[in-house]
């Protein structure tokens, strides 16, 4: 395997979603070109019936997806795994996000005063959060919201179907308010 | 008494490199000077506690942070030391020195090198944790949720209670009780602050017993009374103390009517100790 | 590649976390000698250098990571994701943790010296350690163990990868050095 194609297969491997070929150009830092000659390499690899999971190219990019033979296995393994235990850090993290979205990873943590970056992972590989694009602040933090599933799992319709919080007698949809009376309380809960 | 300033070996306790200690035994970083005492270099009789501790404390009221990690580690340096020293004081002596009281002291010694052995060992390990760490932390894995429609078999309806999440935010929005200070006592101020006031007193009194000018506050006492070892120990002051608890005299030194000659306080040479009998 | 490779590779790849053996041969509905036989083939395919991603034995099972040396094209495309630096006290903490484990906070505190309550809860924040039930002494103190995270960010197959702690002791006369200092000390004193 060409330089090229293995830098392309490790990017297209950690993205959630597919990557378009100027996402990838621009990640290995190289031509389009060339680009397109790693594809068409890592394609052949990945072709129908060589590997467990497949070169896929669908709307917007590329992504990989599990061979259609061995979909069985996999369904079989997700329904094995009970991932809806939730700790009180994850529920508490989850209600951060869910009241607050679309937030970042430092805004979670000033709320809660302690770092949650591990929380936040946990959620995205439940499936309860998400991903949701980057914010337009410096650095361009990534946004989190929750997800389909996170709706799914405590049976909510939408978003505006999320409690109303007493302690503080405002609907969820003033975000604002919201995180301005977080934040402040984090400040004063601060050591 | 300091044979080995040159090399510095390595301290199993905790770095205080900042914190430099200046004593007539002893001109040097804190963390060199347990080491020292640790391996019989610098006499643990001879290091005067209270020094460190006023050193530290000025260090601390000048520093714009505050190392609670450090602070907690030097809080209990200082521990083991009044206590290695405290045995020290009551073999010495002390009508009250039996075989138990050096078997104690023995058992004291022991416990607190196997501490520092322990902890030297856990130390260590953390280090090589750390490095594994840097190595291997770093390592991309894939943390994308299974796709939706490989769950099938999980998605029959709720399964968690929407009442959890607004509880948990419950707890964020609850505003935070005001924080309890009783008690804390600002005493690296109130140090510097009682330095000046003794001083003052001096000036226009000349001598005075403590009692008549400490206050009612117990820990605000020990302060004065720290303050007190401290104009003595700068030669500021003599200090007279007839008896075990009696009221002690407090006169400017120089003064006609200072004890100079007279048999030296209880207090003196082993301020730390006292203040340690006090606190 | 076997039929058993390709499922071992489609479920490997699908989990967000290492997947156990055993778990591999449910999911495949197979049996372990065919599991392992699989997964030899699959570490050969997967073996350093010849894809952008490799096959590890990491925290009690196998996952796909990505090659050392093609890690920058896909901080570039995903952002850094290195967790937070451990600080000196958590590094302790989390040592006495994981070799004294299951552990309770008075027992860390006695190792270390000092209070460790917030360093227990900074690493339970971060997904290091985990409640593991409670202790059956007076006062049923709760008891902390490492975790799978632990031991993935550590790269750690299994706590039995952990170096003997005897290995960091001081060595036997560095410590009867210390100790007859110490001891000759006190015998000085003596009147």
């Amino acid at each position: 395997m060409k330089e090229i194609t293995r830098r392309l297969e490790a990017v297209i491997f950690i993205s959630p979603r597919p990557v378009a070929p100027d996402e990838l150009a621009a990640a290995c830092d190289d031509g389009a070109d060339n680009v397109a000659g790693g594809l068409a390499e890592l394609a052949a690899e990945y072709a129908e019936g060589r590997h467990g999971i497949e070169l896929a190219q669908v709307a917007g990019g590329f992504a990989f997806r599990v061979a259609r033979d061995c979909e069985t296995p996999v369904e079989r393994f997700a329904g094995a795994r009970r991932p809806d235990d939730l700790s009180p850090a994850l529920l508490e993290t989850l209600a951060v996000v869910a009241y607050l979205q679309p937030t970042t990873r430092a805004e979670v943590a000033q709320v809660r005063g302690v770092s949650s970056e591990w929380a936040l992972t946990s959620l995205v590989e439940r499936g309860l959060a998400e991903e949701r694009g980057r914010a337009d602040t410096p650095g361009a933090p990534i946004l989190y919201a929750t997800s389909e599933r996170f709706l799914q799992l405590f049976g909510l319709r939408s978003l505006t179907d999320l409690d109303d919080l007493e302690a503080f007698a405002l609907s969820a949809a003033e975000t604002d308010e919201l995180r301005a009376r977080l934040l402040s309380n984090a400040e004063r809960r601060r050591p | 008494m300091v044979t080995a300033v040159g090399a510095r070996p390595a301290s199993p306790v905790g770095s205080f490199d900042e914190l430099h200690i200046d004593l007539e035994v002893f001109d040097g970083p804190f963390d060199l000077l347990v080491t020292l005492i640790l391996r019989d270099e610098v006499d643990i009789w001879e290091v005067r506690v209270s020094r460190i501790v006023a050193e530290y404390i000025l260090k601390l009221a000048e520093s714009p942070e505050f190392d609670l990690e450090a602070t907690s580690r030097f809080i209990v340096l200082i521990a083991a030391l009044l206590e290695m020293k405290s045995r020290r004081l009551l073999d010495a002596g002390s009508p009250f020195v039996d075989e138990l009281a050096e078997l104690d002291e023995e058992a004291a010694g022991e416990e607190l090198l196997e501490t520092l052995l322990r902890f030297a060992t856990f130390k260590g390990a953390a280090g090589r944790l750390g490095c594994l760490f840097a190595e291997h932390a770093g390592r991309l894995y894939r943390t994308a949720a299974v796709p939706q429609r490989f769950l099938r078999s999980t998605s029959s309806g709720p399964v968690l209670p929407a009442g959890a999440l607004a509880r948990a935010m419950g707890v964020l929005l609850a505003e935070p009780p005001a924080p309890d200070v009783s008690h804390i006592t600002d005493i690296a101020v109130t140090l510097v602050a009682e330095l000046r006031r003794l001083r003052d007193l001096l000036a226009a009194e000349r001598s005075f017993t403590f009692s008549a000018v400490a206050p009612r506050d117990r820990v605000e006492k020990a302060v004065t009374f720290f303050a007190m070892l401290e104009l003595h120990n700068l030669g500021e002051v003599s200090l007279r103390q007839t008896r075990p608890f009696a009221e002690i005299t407090v006169t400017r030194t120089g003064w006609p009517g200072a004890a100079d000659g007279a048999p030296r306080a209880l207090v003196e040479g082993r301020s730390d100790d006292a203040l340690a009998a006090v606190g």
